[in-house]
């Protein structure tokens, strides 16, 4: 599908984008991708939507207690995950990352366990919710400090290329993470080694409250790239095709030996920063309303219907599976139960030391 | 008098010294017309607008590093840290420059600076929105560190803090932010850094605490006292320089004590207390301090009211000092 | 067997263990052609080349991260940090990353990495080439710390810690780098983490220490024999995990302790130490556990001898244990 | 001086330059600077060369523990302290910047002072060799760690800009400085708020051993300032003139409010790293030889006698004078004698607490 050209150019002025608001192909190229492939890339998005709603239910019901939502920033999380070898190529993604996680294979039940933190949670309730990983994925298990993941992103492209083991590193952060040190510490390092390493930053403009202008006296993200001797591309990140055939470029190319990129793709967050956000404080109804018309889901439905390859009875039936597994998801989820206080020792190191077995042993003594 | 929580006296306090002194400026992540993630800095954008309440790009180490610069310039600027678990981004700034540059300078400049940090757990945070890390401030020398635990302390030491010449960790307890409202005083009401507070006096056991943990602390003393024990109690409030003498004198009287604190257990500020203790009224003591702290395992999302200083552990911990 | 330093000892383990594993790779400033600016890597760049002995960039954050995703990935890197005082920049990756990744994922990933760092002062080195980390390291969970005093320690320590799979912080004391030869073991030398050793049985005081400050214990030890005192000498050698073990079962023995350790005062590890004993062994002690520390002050220049845990300093202070 | 139109272009391929290297005015436009300082520029950069190797003398015999020359480094250390107002601009330097210090008016037995840490030292005794400041002349004393002071000058600038004082920060830095995320962050905040701040970057193609190419994937610094908004100039480092005129320019046009730069001087360590390197491990001999045909001083010194401003006589006289007041500086350093140990405990805070009074009093008690 990769064409051995090069189609898109780095630095563009405007992002890059392949279908109108309209949902018309507008690319200078031919429309070469299966319709297996546009429709699961729309079966994606609708399903982490549909995902974030049952998940901020459940964040209202208290059933979780925190939920930073991937409503807006969908077309460019399914881009990125679909662009990726699963199970062969790393993910290092950070907290907004539902719907990425998810199209690189991560089931939806996977994502609201950590959620919940019940046993059928894989990391064993350790962490706050929103906070997914998989070794069977190589989804390099979220944290919630900003921009600390993009480091070990670059460790683990330079283990790949020291290996030749073919394997491209992918990792994602938001506009407010290139401000702190590490991210470019570690996207440097990358410049300088080739490392086959694609950063992805979905720029929705603001860091919780702050507005991209107070976090960068650059026009975008993208043009940054030029700081470390790599491209930097400027993509519609509500353009779902867009956002997949741009990564699928740079990440075969990081494959190839080419060496890594930076790809900004402009978003909008659609809710608050997150359950313990009020974003009425900040921002302006009509920029939200405005954004919302703008909706990746609905752009892509349009597209596909143009393209003869969709239709609304197909959404519908498509939506009400979607709920199912998610209802049965919850019930699974709930039914596991809750995790055991003495979970809380393990995993420290590989092998408990005598300092924590004495510990674990004191608190059961308590009894607390 | 105004009856307020932690994180209101917090927001006004800033205000009423801007007020005051316009060399002060608050500075951090969403300070601004956000007025912080907790709004601890609520208001003052409006009253101070965006060159006195800055939302700086997401940086600790340019939040503080900018502090420090200003401070030597000459404002005395009140930095936020979101939350103190992100504060090791910025810690190379606050520990290689701002706690050295008096002593390096040979007092030719100097960093008078507050940074503020909402620190500890119990709220559901998980790893990186509950740690207490004050052990590490506390090892720096050239750092002042403070940790109230109630609104007027909240006050008269933010209020020391800032007029201090030398930069100030200042830790609040974010479990309490909204948990005990309390009558602080008007005006230049201040705390001096380094004074305990004895916020009970009792013959039986010294409980020793600080932060969220006070807390805590205090529970479990209301509980002692139903069973007819009485507690000294000891809010340190400062962490450093912190209250030897109130500590040793009230350790020397009882005979037994009990030291609370959340962070882990290993390098816990109260191991230096204990050892302290140990080194000055040895004789004294009637029976072993005990420490009740954290685990020493990365803050745990779904156990976590397990890990906390609750007061059950506090008075099982009592219980074998009694016994001793 | 080689009669060989600690500085030398550290290229050649680091050599031998790449030879048999080609899972080790070394990162870090200088590293490479240079060797390290103390020669800790030397030769390692013309037998490995650039692929597995990598001059990185100038950040610490860059290379302790990089190690962080390279040992998830299955490499085991050792990651050199020029000196202990610039773990700074870099430490937001150690605790927030590294030492939480095994616990937060599950166990799904870990980082089996080794941070290596020359630490301590006296060799006038000023603020940032002089301090002692430590208390940071062992305060947060998930991270091993070792600081050996000798070149077998440092050779079996060394091996331990990169066949670890956890991240330990290996600190070396530089001031002995090259102050000591010793005949180290050939082979496959290991001293296994979190195990001290008794470098010498004696009956009147208990002294422990680790790195540097070993070699000022063991010379005070001496000039006590002479004057006919016999001390039992523990060097610690781990300092997360720790060998309670051994230090209580000396305390208990002999009922007098000093702890010898050259970071500043507050906070020190062996605070942490001497309130475990007295939490432990209270009854047997006959005298507090003293400290022989460094100053809470930044690491001084011109008069950084006296700020050391010089013999003369122990002396002292093991006079007013046995005086006591 | 500075002429109301802009002179340097920013982001040029080839590094600023106003004199060839036999000496000839070779800019497009003419050169209006006085003879005066001219030839204080010549004298700075003499001054800063013999007082290095006067220090060296001295670290050789053991009167000093340390030394990281300048040499090398004089034109572009001159060139930007010279566009500073003394005592009323702020100054951010690192290390090798003895040669900036002194032209911005700290005497040069202030720098030994320092760097022997007896009496005569104003900051006590406290640091390492190579690390002087000064209250009067707003020299932000330095530290070691790389980078550090980098953000700490972006808040002296903002509070100036805050205050409207009027004044300047100048920061300076070597290559490998740029790595660190405190630079970025540093920067990055400058761009944002429009700082009143030159960044100067002396880059001497190496970090200790590290070679700029493993230092950065880019050719030059200079074109980093792109990614924060600001222009980034690329300087001939060895010539003196050049320097000046561009720091200048920058340095004023940040006074009247019009934001930032980025100034890369292109130049090179005459010695090894410090006295504790053997750059014989990592950098070939020719190279060395290479660079030390263009020495800085003596281009200068063409230059000067070109225009009749200079001559031998002048020259040796003048260096008679420098190397006159070495000697005495030396000798009252030296008798000024050593610093007192309890000062160890003084400075830590504005006024010592109880816990550092009863630390002293031990160490009395002890005597050791
Ligand atoms: C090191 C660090 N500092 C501060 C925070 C608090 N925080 C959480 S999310 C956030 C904003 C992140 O914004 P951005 O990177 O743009 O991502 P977005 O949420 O917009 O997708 C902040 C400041 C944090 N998690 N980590
Ligand atoms: C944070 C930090 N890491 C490492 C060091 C050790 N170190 C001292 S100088 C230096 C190289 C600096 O190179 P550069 O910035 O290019 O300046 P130059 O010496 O070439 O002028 C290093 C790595 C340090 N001082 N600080
Ligand atoms: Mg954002
Ligand atoms: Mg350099």
């Amino acid at each position: 599908m990769i064409q051995d050209t090069q189609r898109f150019q780095p630095f563009t002025q405007q992002p890059i984008s392949v279908m109108s608001e309209a949902g018309e192909w507008s690319a200078p190229f031919d429309l070469t991708l299966s319709g297996a492939l546009l429709r699961g890339l729309y079966r994606d998005m609708l399903g982490a939507r549909l995902l974030d709603e049952r998940y901020s239910k459940l964040q209202r019901m208290g059933k979780t207690s925190f939920i930073a939502a991937s409503s807006g920033h969908e077309a460019a999380q399914v881009g990125a995950g679909k662009a990726l070898r699963p199970g062969h190529d790393w993910l290092f993604p950070y907290y907004r990352d539902t719907a990425m996680v998810m199209a690189l294979g991560l089931p939806g039940k996977d994502v609201l366990a950590q959620a919940m933190a019940t046993r059928a949670d894989s990391s064993k309730g350790r962490q706050m919710p929103g906070h997914p990983g998989s070794r069977a994925l190589n989804i390099f298990t979220v944290a919630s400090a900003i921009a600390s993941h993009i480091p070990p992103a670059v460790g683990a492209a330079l283990s790949m290329k020291l290996r030749a083991t073919g394997q491209v590193t992918v990792t994602s952060f938001g506009d407010g993470a290139t401000s702190e040190g590490d991210f470019h510490a570690a996207i440097n390092l990358a410049g300088v080694q080739g490392a086959p390493i694609v950063f992805v930053c979905q720029n929705n403009r603001y860091a919780i409250s702050v507005d991209f202008r107070k976090q960068s006296a650059t026009d975008t993200v993208a043009e940054k790239a030029s700081a470390y001797g790599m491209p930097g591309y400027y993509v519609d990140g509500m353009d779902v095709v867009a956002c997949y055939l741009v990564m699928k470029e740079v990440v075969e190319r990081a494959r190839q030996g080419l060496g890594p990129a930076l790809v900004e793709m402009l978003v909008y967050r659609y809710g608050a920063h997150s359950s313990a956000d009020d974003d009425s404080r900040y921002r302006p109804r009509e920029e939200v309303d405005a954004w919302l018309a703008r909706d990746p889901i609905d752009r892509m439905r349009r597209f596909l219907i143009k393209q003869g390859l969709w239709s609304d009875a197909e959404d519908a039936d498509v939506r009400q599976d979607i709920n199912d597994s998610l209802n049965q998801a919850v019930r699974d989820i709930e039914a596991a139960g809750p995790v055991p206080t003495a979970w809380m020792f393990d995993d420290v190191f590989a092998e408990p030391t005598p300092h924590l077995l004495e510990q674990r042993d004191s608190l059961r003594e308590d009894g607390s | 008098m105004a009856i307020q929580t932690i994180v209101q006296t917090v927001a006004r306090t800033l205000g009423e010294e801007m007020q005051r002194d316009d060399r002060v400026v608050v500075l951090g992540e969403d300070v601004g017309k956000r007025g912080g993630v907790f709004l601890a800095t609520e208001a003052l954008f409006d009253s101070y607008g965006p060159d006195r309440v800055i939302d700086t790009p997401l940086s600790e180490g340019a939040i503080i590093g900018a502090a420090i610069g200003m401070a030597a310039h000459g404002l005395r600027p009140v930095a936020e840290i979101q939350f103190a678990d992100y504060i090791f981004p910025g810690i190379d700034q606050l520990f290689s420059q701002a706690a050295k540059l008096r002593y390096r300078s040979g007092g030719a400049f100097s960093a008078p600076m507050v940074v503020r940090m909402p620190a500890g757990g119990g709220v559901k945070g998980g790893h990186h929105h509950s740690q207490n890390p004050e052990t590490h401030f506390v090892h720096t020398p050239g750092l002042k560190v403070v940790y109230p635990s109630t609104p007027s302390d909240t006050k008269g030491l933010l209020l020391s803090a800032i007029r201090d010449d030398d930069p100030v960790v200042f830790m609040e307890p974010k479990r309490l932010y909204r948990a005990i409202k309390e009558d602080v005083p008007d005006g230049d009401y201040t705390v001096p850094i380094g004074q305990a507070k004895v916020r009970r006096e009792g013959d039986d056991v010294v409980l020793i605490s600080y932060g969220a943990s006070a807390a805590d602390t205090l529970k479990a003393a209301d509980a002692l006292a139903n069973q007819g024990i009485s507690a000294t109690l000891i809010d340190l409030r400062s962490l450093l320089p912190w209250d030897k003498t109130t500590v040793l004198g009230a350790v020397a009287r009882v005979g037994r004590v009990v030291l609370v604190s959340e962070a882990p257990l290993t390098g816990n500020f109260m191991s230096e207390v204990a050892a302290t203790i140990c080194e000055e009224v040895l004789d004294s003591l009637e029976a072993p301090p005990l420490r009740v702290t954290g685990f020493d395992v990365p803050y745990p999302y779904a156990q976590e009211r397990h890990y906390t200083t609750n007061p059950n552990r506090i008075l099982k911990t009592v219980q074998k000092v009694l016994d001793y």
